[in-house]
């Protein structure tokens, strides 16, 4: 057995008064392919950042090649080939792709920075992922998903020994998640040794060679992956067996009234006359590549976008011309991107929680006590895990970030919930939690919009699903119909509309 | 602390909350304060008298009070350099309408009434002209108020023909009681600093109107998928600086009695310096209304120590105040970082 | 066809009470000017410093042609480079009340009299105090002028019994006025006499005393001539005994000389000098302007 | 926004976006510049005469090359309010230590570049002093600079004892031509201006510095987590703001032959604006160096251009600047907004 490359020795953390590991040893070999997984606030990101050395352990040691290294700070590790992929982004938004793919070990020619060097050795790392953002464009005209290869990009554009990866498909697609396997079997031939952190199992199961599971900020185990089955890896992980982790579909009946319709509605440069209907009690999945433009359609309908068509709430038009005008219309909406448009990182979870409700929380003003009470009761409901409440929202784990978020929606008890990538960063055990939400939410005579890049999810829990592709409604399936095969055929063009009408090729 | 504390969150729901820990960062300001008060004291005994801090409290109300508005403003994310114009701007007409209207309104508390009114109906107005400008016009806070602050000033000089606009003598008498007079034993301004600052604080901490400020300042993205209407929070955070400074102008008219080219000047740098010294951050999110007024009281000691001791030389005071300044915000910061 | 004779002016901008007057008088004089001399084309720039100054002049020949410059520098040394400049375009130059560091530049020299104005101020408070008493002063702001000004006061009650308790820079402003001597009323128990340098000053300085209830204890001199100073002095108000002219006025006798020497040829003298005059009850009524906005 | 939109970029792997559309952003600035020529010309057709041009670009060299230092430091998430006070400063020392050594050295170039070493290596050194507070000591630039901006106008006052500290009269004379002469028809200081420009454009677009200095002011966590050393790029980006000064103050003496408590009022103001009219973000992360170029020259024409007008009032002049900088403003960004 080879020599591991990076390896840890009982390694503990401890935030102000709350700690958050508990003496982990871990240890990783050149060419392999570790999985770490565990609920969310096990510690994952938490541990990933001391193996990175971005912040310093508590107690215990990190060795490199069996030599124990102080950690001083990222740059000394990167320059021992360790390199981290963090959960949050990491990105400078107001630089470009390019430069901050080279941040801090730019190219240079004499005195200068080698701009044409850097740029197309950018376009070239780029390419490797298939993404096929400019090199020039700011990072803060990205998508999430570009983000993300961004990051990637990054990465392995530097000297990588140890790539350490923190839920990098999270926010990617089936096709994106195919381009980094490749790229991850790829180093991992020529010696690379990749940690892996993923919530989705399958993922781990197809990619990894063994697996580490946390649980509350300790080790539970170290297995070869070909021991374990999925159920296997989140029972280890949660404590107990997962079962039933889709409900079983109530579908609204037939007759079942309209709630919302839209009809032609358009958002200029993203989506041409896209028009559904939801009704009382269903959940109505959207499906569809990356760019296929469904979260435009949903934030032109939203008032967030400008947009041209009619939307119908219970059969009469209503006009929605800012978010406040959906939220009166009993609306409310999960945002895909957390981070930029989602949490305020620096505030409370309590301000964050009411932000959008926040006229429920008293008249001239606010009602301190009744906010404390709906985060207590968020806490429970939505299994919100922080070991402190006076936190910023950005030292929370990732995945109890996006429970506050949706959390933070629920608070306008809205009739219709437009849930766009909800379970992003979800452990299985939670995300079980959130279908089994959803599911009694539409039950109670209210309806859902999901959309979802984890096919499985749309197939799972959706009553109907509408596909899009390049900004146009490709089609509509219902029951049988629902499954994979058929929704990659309309997603990606061999079935439904024409792909000259698109407003974009994709 | 150690390794034997276990982990007690795994009950989802009770969580836990930090230990009421020191927090340098809310208390720094009052440290710098009570530091600076010791060196008063030090310097000159005289510095304690009853009568010398009313003074510096009565004098400190005009920009403590634009102050505060400031904090609006800072917190949301801009920033308003045209206080000090506007001040003299409204003071001017102000006094202007007064003298104006005396033959009909008399020179009683009727006129001084309208004088008020005018100082801080304009100042409303002039605060939410540069709010729209920076909402509507998509201009930076900085550009807009850079324009506004020559404009009012320039105004002022204008209607003052280069010169002053004074007060006329028998409306003084009546007006005059507003800034010298109290209750109590405790002077007007010093109530009207208290009351807006008491107000600010509710309104920035308890209001909704207050953490849209700080939203809009730590991420308007954010803000506007929270259906936040950051356009009119960020327009109306500019209506009360300008409703901050009316009622600032209203007890300043009364002291001197007289508007011209010079009131004011530099106002909003005192301002601005007061905010920041108390530990609004300068990028938005983030407000202090009571860090604001120990700010404002902190910068108005700092002249008023220099004016009790004969300094070394007099051209030297500008360096010893800039010193304690920054000497001051060391102490109250470096603390904060240590954690 | 009657040639157009242009005359620029170069003065500070209306900053502080006392360039306000100045600011006032000069376009006073530029209305009335033009219409006495129909050919007379007059241009008032005014700068905020004297590096702006220096600008504005620049400006004026290049792009005015003027044929004379009327100058009340901000300050002398920086701007002698400049006013050289002009007077080498072949310009007729009138310079007004602080003189350039080469006075051979100059056509014209309307002088006020900084020294003078702070000699006749202490003459005025040694006599009045019996050359013995504790008294403050408030400056205006750093610059050679208020230099002049101060040398010349500490110069004359040298020998004497006065005692300068405390002095301050006030920027001749009535608030920083107001301020600095609430300072010095906590500071000083027993104050004699307050010589304010200026009439904004002084008024500031008056409300706070008042206000500390000291009116017996003590008496104020400003200086420039505001008219309610004047009118104070004229009133016989105790706390105002007397001032002492500088009057921003000089501005319009240097446009008046240069431009009656520019049109009618007549024949100037080198040096006009504007006195530092002390204004008692007595003669108050002969320097109160109650138009001025000064 | 209408359905008949046709797609426009039909191959793929380019991604939606915008047609290269004319960006405002980088070409507004140049835009506005362009609106104030035309206006001045309509003003007064002198205006377009080399001689006024020449006149106008070098007196912008000043506050010009101040505000291309100013661009990095704001680039670089912060600002530097003490400028103006040191260019003051810096000015005087230079001055003093010219007459002072000019029994030994002479009157002659010698003596002259003892003066611009001083005043530049006093002018590093004060901006090193800001940076090593603000990185090392942790306060806001604005209260660090707030207070040395006192501290270095106090310091040249008391050196100048309250008056003007002058520059011996035949030193004058070597040093004169550095304003006034030039090469080939262009005075030096619009030379200089340009050279400046130009160097920090390339350190600014094409050197690791200016990069971090972005990165920095964009986000400082993920600049120190590309372990670029936040505290010395900082710190540097002070310097070089001090170099900055140096470099104008080097123009600026010999024009005016002398420093005092009042020279270089305002500065920094003026800097700041240009740099921020020129398109540099306030909050940092992204800056332009052409932009500040064209925002000082902007601010330099429209005094100029108020000039060549007689004004209504010459009380107005400041109003018409603002109007005319607010309005120049909205012309550009109010395009870039339309996207
Ligand atoms: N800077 C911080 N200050 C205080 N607590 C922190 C900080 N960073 C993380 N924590 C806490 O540490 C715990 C572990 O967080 P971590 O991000 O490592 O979880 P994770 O396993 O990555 O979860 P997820 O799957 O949700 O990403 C959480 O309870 C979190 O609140
Ligand atoms: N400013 C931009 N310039 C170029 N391409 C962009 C830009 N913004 C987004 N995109 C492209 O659009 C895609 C994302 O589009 P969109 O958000 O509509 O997808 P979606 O259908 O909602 O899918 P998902 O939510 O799963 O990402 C990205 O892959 C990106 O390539
Ligand atoms: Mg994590
Ligand atoms: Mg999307």
């Amino acid at each position: 057995m080879a020599e591991p490359i990076l390896s840890a020795q009982g390694v503990s953390k401890v935030f102000g008064a709350v700690q958050v590991l508990f003496g982990i040893d871990f240890e990783l070999r050149p060419g392999e392919v570790h999985a770490v997984v565990g609920e969310n606030g096990a510690g994952k990101s938490t541990f990933m950042k001391i193996l990175a050395g971005y912040l310093p352990a508590t107690g215990g040691t990190v060795r490199v090649n069996g030599r124990e290294v102080p950690s001083e700070g990222p740059g000394a590790r990167e320059a021992l080939g360790i390199v981290l992929i963090h959960q949050e982004f990491n990105l400078a938004e107001d630089l470009t792709v390019e430069e901050n793919v080279f941040l801090g070990r730019e190219l240079r020619r004499g005195p200068f920075v080698d701009r044409s060097a850097m740029r197309a050795r950018c376009r070239a790392v780029l390419d490797e992922l298939n993404c096929h953002v400019n090199p020039a464009s700011r990072v803060r005209d990205l998508s999430v998903s570009d983000k993300q290869m961004v990051e990637i990009a990054k990465a392995i554009s530097r000297d990588v020994r140890v790539l350490v990866m923190d839920e990098p498909t999270a926010v990617l697609t089936g096709a994106e998640t195919a381009v980094l396997f490749r790229l991850i079997r790829k180093l991992k031939a020529q010696g690379v040794a990749v940690v892996y952190i993923s919530h989705k199992l399958d993922e781990v199961k197809e990619i990894s060679d063994r697996v580490t599971v946390l649980r509350d900020g300790r080790l539970i185990a170290t297995q070869p992956v070909g021991e374990l089955t999925q159920d296997a890896i989140a029972q280890l992980m949660v404590g107990r067996a997962i079962t039933d982790l889709y409900p079983v579909k109530a579908p609204p009946p037939p007759d079942a009234p309209v709630l919302l319709e839209v009809r032609g509605l358009s958002v200029l440069g993203w989506v041409r006359d896209a028009s559904f209907a939801l009704r009382r009690g269903e959940i109505l999945g959207f499906s569809g590549l990356v760019g296929a433009g469904r979260t435009e359609l949903m934030e032109g309908l939203l008032g967030l976008r400008r947009s041209t068509g009619t939307v119908l709430r219970n059969g009469r038009p209503v006009p929605i011309r800012s978010l406040e005008d959906a939220t009166a219309a009993g609306i409310g909406y999960l945002t895909e991107d957390r981070k930029g448009k989602g949490l305020l990182l620096r505030q409370g979870m309590r301000q964050n929680l009411t932000l959008l409700a926040l006229p429920r929380f008293g008249g001239v003003l606010i009602d301190e006590a009744k906010e404390r009470a709906a985060l207590d009761r968020a806490v429970v409901d939505f299994d919100i895990r922080a070991r402190d409440m006076d936190v910023p929202v950005g030292a929370l784990s990732g995945g109890n970030q996006q429970k506050l978020l949706l959390a933070k929606t629920m608070q306008i008890e809205p009739e219709i919930l437009i849930a766009d990538e909800p379970t992003r960063g979800i452990d299985v055990g939670t995300k079980r939690q959130i279908y089994h939400f959803l599911h009694d939410f539409a039950r109670q005579g209210k309806a859902v919009i999901l959309i979802s890049s984890e096919m499985p999810e749309v197939i799972g829990l959706a009553h109907r699903v509408v596909v899009m592709r390049s900004g146009v409604v490709t089609g509509t399936l219902e029951g049988a119909a629902i499954e994979e095969a058929e929704i990659v055929r309309y997603a990606t063009g061999l079935k439904g509309m024409p792909s000259h009408d698109a407003v974009v090729n994709a | 602390m150690t390794q034997s504390s276990t982990p007690e969150s795994s009950q989802p729901g009770v969580g836990r909350r930090a230990l009421p820990s020191f927090d340098l960062k809310l208390y720094g300001p009052f440290l710098a304060l009570a530091a600076l008060v010791v060196l008063g004291t030090l310097a000159n005994p005289v510095f304690l008298s009853p009568g010398n801090i009313a003074n510096v409290l009565t004098r400190t109300a005009f920009t403590g009070i634009i102050a505060i508005g400031a904090t609006f403003v800072i917190t949301a994310g801009a920033i308003d350099l045209s206080v000090g114009s506007l001040a003299a701007l409204a003071a001017g007409v102000s006094i202007m309408t007064m003298n104006a209207l005396s033959p009909e309104l008399g020179t009683g508390v009727a006129v001084v009434v309208a004088g008020v009114l005018v100082a801080v109906l304009l100042s409303v107005a002039a605060g939410t002209f540069n709010g729209l400008l920076v909402t509507k016009g998509r201009i930076e806070a900085f550009i807009v108020t850079l324009g506004t602050m020559g404009i009012f000033r320039s105004l002022v000089t204008y209607l003052a023909d280069g010169g002053t606009l004074s007060l006329a003598s028998p409306i003084r008498t009546t007006y005059r009681p507003v800034y010298y007079g109290g209750l109590f034993g405790i002077s007007y301004p010093i109530i009207a600093f208290a009351a807006v600052a008491l107000v600010g604080a509710l309104i920035l901490y308890r209001t909704r109107f207050g953490r849209y400020c700080a939203a809009i300042g730590s991420n308007e993205e954010v803000a506007r998928y929270s259906s936040i209407r950051v356009d009119r929070i960020k327009t109306l955070a500019f209506a009360l600086q300008g409703l901050c400074v009316g009622i600032a102008v209203m007890i300043y008219v009364p002291r001197l009695g007289s508007a011209s080219a010079t009131t004011g000047l530099l106002w909003e740098l005192e301002a601005i310096a007061a905010v920041i010294i108390g530990g609004t951050m300068l990028k938005g999110g983030y407000g202090r209304i009571w860090g604001t007024v120990v700010g404002a009281v902190m910068l108005a000691l700092i002249d008023n120590i220099l004016n009790l001791t004969g300094a070394v030389s007099v051209y030297l005071n500008g360096a010893i105040q800039g010193t304690i300044i920054i000497v001051a915000v060391l102490l109250q910061r470096s603390g904060a970082a240590r954690r | 066809a009657q040639q157009k004779v242009r005359m620029g002016v170069s003065i500070p901008a209306a900053t502080h009470g006392w360039a306000g007057g100045l600011n006032w008088h000069a376009q006073q004089a530029e209305k009335q000017l033009e219409k006495q001399y129909p050919n007379l084309d007059i241009r008032i720039a005014t700068a905020k410093d004297a590096a702006g100054q220096a600008n504005d002049l620049e400006d004026l020949v290049s792009v005015h042609n003027i044929d004379a410059l009327v100058i009340l520098p901000f300050e002398s040394a920086p701007l002698t480079d400049p006013v050289r400049e002009v007077k080498n375009k072949g310009k007729f130059v009138t310079v007004v009340d602080r003189g350039l560091t080469d006075p051979s530049i100059q056509n014209v020299y309307v002088a006020g009299n900084n020294p003078q104005m702070g000699k006749v101020s202490a003459q005025y408070m040694k006599q009045k105090l019996n050359n013995k008493g504790n008294i403050v002063v408030l400056r205006g702001i750093p610059t050679v002028i208020d230099n002049q000004r101060v040398d010349a006061f500490m110069e004359e009650i040298k020998g004497t019994d006065i005692k300068v308790l405390g002095m301050q820079y006030a920027n001749w402003n009535r608030d920083d006025g107001f301020k600095v001597m609430q300072d010095f009323l906590a500071r000083f128990p027993k104050i004699d006499a307050v010589w304010a340098q200026d009439d904004d000053i002084a008024l500031g300085v008056i409300e706070a005393v008042k206000q500390a209830g000291r009116e017996k204890e003590l008496f104020i001199i400003g200086g420039a001539g505001m008219k309610d100073m004047i009118k104070r002095v004229m009133d016989r108000d105790v706390l105002v005994p007397a001032d002492v002219l500088y009057p921003p006025g000089m501005i319009a006798d240097a446009m008046q000389i240069t431009a009656k020497h520019l049109i009618e040829k007549t024949p100037v003298q080198k040096e006009y000098v504007i006195e530092a005059t002390l204004v008692t009850p007595e003669n108050a009524s002969k320097y109160y302007y109650p138009d001025s906005p000064f």
